[in-house]
């Protein structure tokens, strides 16, 4: 069912160690829905199911884009032997929260002869986008909104309709750079998108699953950037390049690209309204990211070498969320270091890299990766 | 070829020439009327070649508006001065070089939004910084009581 | 009434409105985000049904893609201050009487049909069954849809590149001539 | 407004035109382009000037040449102490007045100090046009350990308004000598930094390669010199042809290229930095004995003439003017400043590429809109 908390398929093994069944969450999960079922009709318990996982997003994403807001700018004053952020609060932890008060209290500039309906409603649609994304992605054992069984197909599809949020910022602000700004970020978020799906769909083939807490299930032996040989880390680098690309940062982050086009789509905007793009292009790295780790990475699975049987329980003592996170930052770190060391593609360049490297590449990486399975000579 | 070989030089392509034997380069002045073949030859004949148009400077001198031309040669490191003046103070005009030193162009609109000399010929004369209500400011007779404190 | 219900009526509902906003609307570009709306409560419809698949294509191909592209040619060819004219009352009667038609004949053929009530729990479909049968030579494969559907798509690939090539860009109107 | 449309032709239709400024972040202060584009192709730029025009020509008219000097910081506020220099050589010149060899020597150093801190800041911003943020902290932090040498000696970081005529406002400060030489060794360090971070990037090679050519006639037509001529190839040194303080004493090559795009500009400039710390070297230990500065009269006045006296700024060739009529206010003074002179280039060269081009264009120009605007 759609608004099931919990995933059936995931219910521990009796044979599981014990810090499995501890460290999962479906058990937590499915005595809220059997007392919330006792206690109420099932109609009032879908509702309150929604509004407790409505809340809880909004607080994950709230906080998640708070810290990376954080984490970039202290990444960021790290490359660039700066301190960064330290006023605030201890090490300025607390300086994005000053941020986020100040653009909430920023006058929202009207625009003359701007398209008002859309310009109001373009921020929404990139932040709805990446709420309806970060549903599908499984957190810890056991711990997803829904677990669709084409799980990999929907995140990918939700992802892309950010971009018309983009367009429609760029469109309506009646401003020439944002429009030129929306234009390329159509135009490349189109044509990366079939890069990061085909990447994705390298793994696929590899686990023989769409549904993402199937593809972690299946990483239990091993993540598939180890196992699947070197077609899977040419999936990886081709998805970090790709989706790098998709959520517009740096070095492909031509739709806001500051010297040419002061602030691309977003020029406009001000106050919340620019928050909220600032915040979703936060977020969407933080999915992008989440996918990364789930596909190649595995999830929430620990980290475990072959035989060492002592190193593998102390992993296995780390809880699964610890990481999940742990690997989604790295992949974030990585992107962060990209973009503050790289210099800027331009247009021209940046579709060409993925119309005449990164497709081909990846559908001959595709082709080998599905010979690799049929032979069965992955690990 | 040293200054004293430039100047005879010039005075064999025009001998009506007058030639000042300034301090630091040859100086020539030119009418406005020839001011333009001048150029054009200094620039084209084989042992002159200068074209590197370095400076150009417009002069207002009293009664007469006048600009200078620096030219020097990348080839034989020798420079001449070309000086020119009109005597039209309301509306003057001399020939633009922005054909044969693509400098020009830029000097030339300088020279028209300070000095309010004319160049016929010129691809693209309007105001460099300033907007048309200013009036020219380089010419001495340029008066404005609140910017410029004359005491 | 139980969830499902309110759920189909509340995607119903919002399928109508943005249908009828679409069609009304006078503005392009609003026009196509109604539509996007519409695309996406039905796959509303289907992630109801359980039929996640689809829903999934319907938000790549539709949402993501159409609708993108759409958006993307009204962006290279119209501006923002564009309206379009009131259509006149010929116009407007004859759809009226073209959109009358096709609601009458779809009520019609759904009042015609017997919903049998089922008791069976909605299955999931398989993602490798659809895989297996999209590429299966069977009496019910998909194979040949899909070939000749890919060879559609190749010769409009190359047709976009011709048509991009030979003068396209002379013949494109910029959005600045239409800025009064 | 049928008619209207009907009117314009098809070449005019296909134009879109952006401003670029006088308030755009790649335009280094308020320089204000007028792009025409296709697509994003640039089919023209029209430079818009004048927003920060102060009349300093004007004003020379009106003031004492002492006083002109610090006027000159104000043209071109990266290469300040060069501009400086130019006005004093030129009234040294015209009163043939004789310069200790400690005040050439000293004045020698802090051209080239200036020049490398004004190439830093250039490196600094380039990168950021193209992207690369971090480049511009590194370009910045560098540039600090220069400003520090100045603000001791000098008393000013930027401005410094360190000559008069006659020699130098005051003697160098005592800790001069081995700043400079630590500077020099920190920086042999450093620069291959910059390297690795920028020059040696693909995507900054796809970037600037083959981009803005500028061929060697256009550049001597169009007068483009500093490092920007001296990519294409138009040896245009001041310090080489017409050496003067103490470069005549010194061995230093003057880089030259033949390609003269965006990329060349910008090695140019990179070796120019290592050219400049070996004529540091070369001088930094020989500073001879001697007064800083030669007594001269307290009204200077220049005997009637002209006087016409070029530098070598961090930009190129900048030249000093002025026609004296033996007051003590100069009649006329005209500087002729690189930076004007280069961006006339700019239309030519930038044309036919894209927006993010014009940027790189325009940086590795490396205008400076107070000299432009004076």
């Amino acid at each position: 069912m759609l608004f099931d908390i919990v995933s059936a398929n995931s219910a521990p093994l009796p044979s599981e160690p014990w810090w499995r069944v501890f460290y999962d969450f479906s058990s937590l999960t499915q005595s809220i829905n059997t007392s919330l079922n006792d206690a109420m009709s099932p109609f009032w318990t879908t509702v309150t199911e929604m509004l407790i996982i409505g809340v809880l997003f909004l607080l994950f994403y709230a906080v998640v884009g708070l810290f990376l807001v954080y984490a970039e700018r202290k990444v960021c004053a790290f490359m660039q032997n700066r301190l960064g952020p330290n006023r605030v609060g201890p090490f300025g932890i607390f300086q994005t929260i000053a941020d986020l008060v100040k653009l909430l209290f920023v006058e929202l500039i009207p625009i003359k002869n701007a398209d008002s309906f859309l310009f109001n409603l373009a921020p929404f649609i990139v932040i709805i986008a990446g709420f309806m994304a970060l549903a599908a992605i499984p957190f810890a054992m056991g711990l997803h909104a829904i677990d669709l069984n084409i799980g990999v197909l929907y995140v990918i599809a939700v992802s892309a309709m950010g971009v018309i949020g983009v367009l429609l910022a760029g469109w309506s602000s009646n401003n020439k750079y944002s429009l030129i700004g929306a234009m390329r970020s159509g135009a490349q978020i189109v044509s990366y998108e079939l890069s990061v799906g085909l990447s994705i769909i390298t793994i696929v083939i590899l686990a023989g699953s769409m549904q993402l807490s199937e593809i972690v299930e299946a990483q239990r032996a091993g993540w598939f950037i180890f196992r699947g040989h070197i077609p899977a880390f040419i999936a990886f680098i081709i998805f970090l390049i790709s989706s790098t690309a998709e959520t517009n940062r740096g070095p492909f982050d031509l739709a806001e690209a500051e010297s040419e086009l002061t602030a691309g789509y977003h020029t406009e905007y001000s106050g919340i309204k620019f928050a909220f793009f600032f915040l979703a292009e936060y977020m969407n790295m933080f999915i992008v990211a989440s996918i990364a780790a789930t596909v190649f990475l595995g999830g929430w699975m620990p980290f475990h070498v072959g035989n060492w049987v002592g190193f593998n329980i102390i992993m296995d003592f780390i809880p699964p969320f610890f990481w999940y996170i742990g690997k989604t930052f790295f992949v974030i770190f990585l992107m962060m270091w990209f973009k503050w060391t790289f210099p800027r593609l331009r247009i021209d360049q940046l579709l060409t890299l993925e119309w005449k490297f990164l497709l081909p590449i990846n559908l001959v990486n595709v082709l080998i990766m599905a010979f690799i399975v049929l032979m069965g000579w992955h690990f | 070829m040293d200054k004293i070989q430039l100047g005879e030089f010039i005075k064999s392509i025009d001998p009506d020439l007058e030639i000042k034997d300034g301090k630091q380069f040859t100086e020539v002045l030119v009418p406005s009327s020839k001011l333009h073949s001048l150029a054009t030859q200094l620039k084209e004949k084989e042992e002159a070649q200068f074209d590197y148009l370095f400076c150009l400077s417009g002069v207002d001198y009293g009664h007469d508006l006048g600009v200078v031309y620096h030219l020097r040669s990348t080839i034989f490191n020798h420079v001449v001065v070309l000086k020119t003046r009109t005597s039209e103070r309301e509306n003057p005009q001399l020939d633009s070089v922005s054909d044969l030193w693509k400098t020009a162009d830029f000097h030339e609109r300088e020279v028209y939004d300070l000095l309010g000399i004319k160049f016929t010929n010129h691809p693209d004369l309007r105001r460099l910084f300033l907007d048309n209500s200013w009036g020219f400011p380089l010419r001495k007779d340029y008066v404005d009581d609140i910017n410029i404190v004359t005491k | 009434m139980a969830f499902n219900q309110i759920m189909f009526i509340l995607f119903s509902a919002m399928i109508i409105v943005f249908s009828v906003l679409t069609v009304t609307s006078r503005k392009i570009l609003r026009a196509a985000i109604y539509l996007l709306f519409v695309l996406v409560s039905t796959s509303g419809l289907y992630f109801m049904l359980n039929y996640q698949f689809l829903a999934a294509v319907q938000l790549t191909l539709y949402a993501g893609g159409i609708v993108v592209l759409i958006i993307f040619s009204i962006l290279l060819t119209s501006h923002l201050s564009k309206k379009f004219e009131h259509s006149g009352w010929k116009k407007n009667i004859f759809s009226a009487i073209a959109s009358l038609a096709g609601a009458i004949l779809s009520i019609i053929t759904i009042l015609d049909y017997k919903f049998s009530a089922t008791s069976e729990v909605a299955k999931e479909v398989d993602m490798r069954l659809i895989g297996k049968s999209l590429l299966s030579v069977d009496y019910d494969g998909y194979v040949l849809p899909f070939e000749v559907i890919s060879i559609l798509l190749l010769a409009a690939m190359i047709a976009a590149i011709v048509v991009a090539k030979n003068g396209g860009p002379a013949k494109a109107q910029s959005p600045l001539i239409n800025q009064k | 407004m049928e008619e209207k449309v009907k009117n314009i032709t098809t070449d005019e239709q296909q134009e879109y035109v952006i401003n670029m400024g006088p308030q755009h972040p790649s335009t280094h202060g308020v320089l204000r382009l007028v792009v025409s584009l296709k697509g994003e192709i640039v089919k023209n730029v029209q430079p818009h000037i004048g927003y920060i025009h102060r009349g300093i020509e004007k004003m020379c008219e009106s003031i004492t040449y002492p006083q002109i000097i610090h006027l000159t910081d104000r043209m071109d506020y990266l290469s300040a102490h060069i501009n400086n220099e130019a006005v004093c050589l030129s009234v040294e010149k015209a009163l043939e007045v004789d310069i200790p060899d400690r005040v050439k020597v000293i004045r020698t150093i802090m051209s080239e100090l200036t020049r490398i801190q004004s190439h830093q800041l250039w490196w600094a911003s380039f990168g950021m046009d193209l992207g690369g943020l971090t480049c511009f902290f590194y370009g910045l932090r560098d540039r600090e350990k220069i400003l520090d040498i100045f603000e001791e000696t000098c008393g000013s970081r930027m401005i410094v308004s360190y000559n008069c005529p006659g020699g130098l406002m005051y003697d160098i400060h005592p800790n001069f000598q081995k700043r400079v030489k630590d500077f020099i060794k920190y920086f042999r360090k450093i620069l291959p930094e910059y390297d690795q971070l920028l020059t040696g990037n693909v995507i900054f090679h796809e970037r600037s390669k083959g981009i803005g050519k500028l061929s060697l006639k256009d550049a001597i037509s169009y007068g483009i010199t500093g490092p920007s001529g001296r990519a294409s190839g138009f040896s245009c040194d001041v310090r080489k042809h017409e050496p003067y303080s103490a470069y005549d004493r010194i061995i230093f090559k003057e880089i030259l290229f033949t390609e003269g795009d965006t990329y060349h500009r910008y090695v140019a400039r990179i070796e120019e930095m290592w050219e400049s710390m070996n004529i540091i070297e070369q001088l930094i230990d020989n500073i001879p004995d001697g007064p800083f500065a030669v007594k001269m009269k307290p009204i200077i006045k220049l005997p009637e003439g002209e006087y016409y006296q070029r530098v070598e700024t961090a930009r190129g060739e900048l030249g000093v003017y002025i026609i004296s009529d033996g007051n003590k206010n100069p009649y006329r003074v005209k500087f002729r400043s690189p930076n004007f002179v280069n961006l006339s280039v700019l239309n030519q060269i930038a044309s036919g590429f894209k927006i993010a081009d014009l940027v790189a264009i325009g940086g590795s120009l490396d205008l400076v809109i107070p000299d432009i605007d004076r």
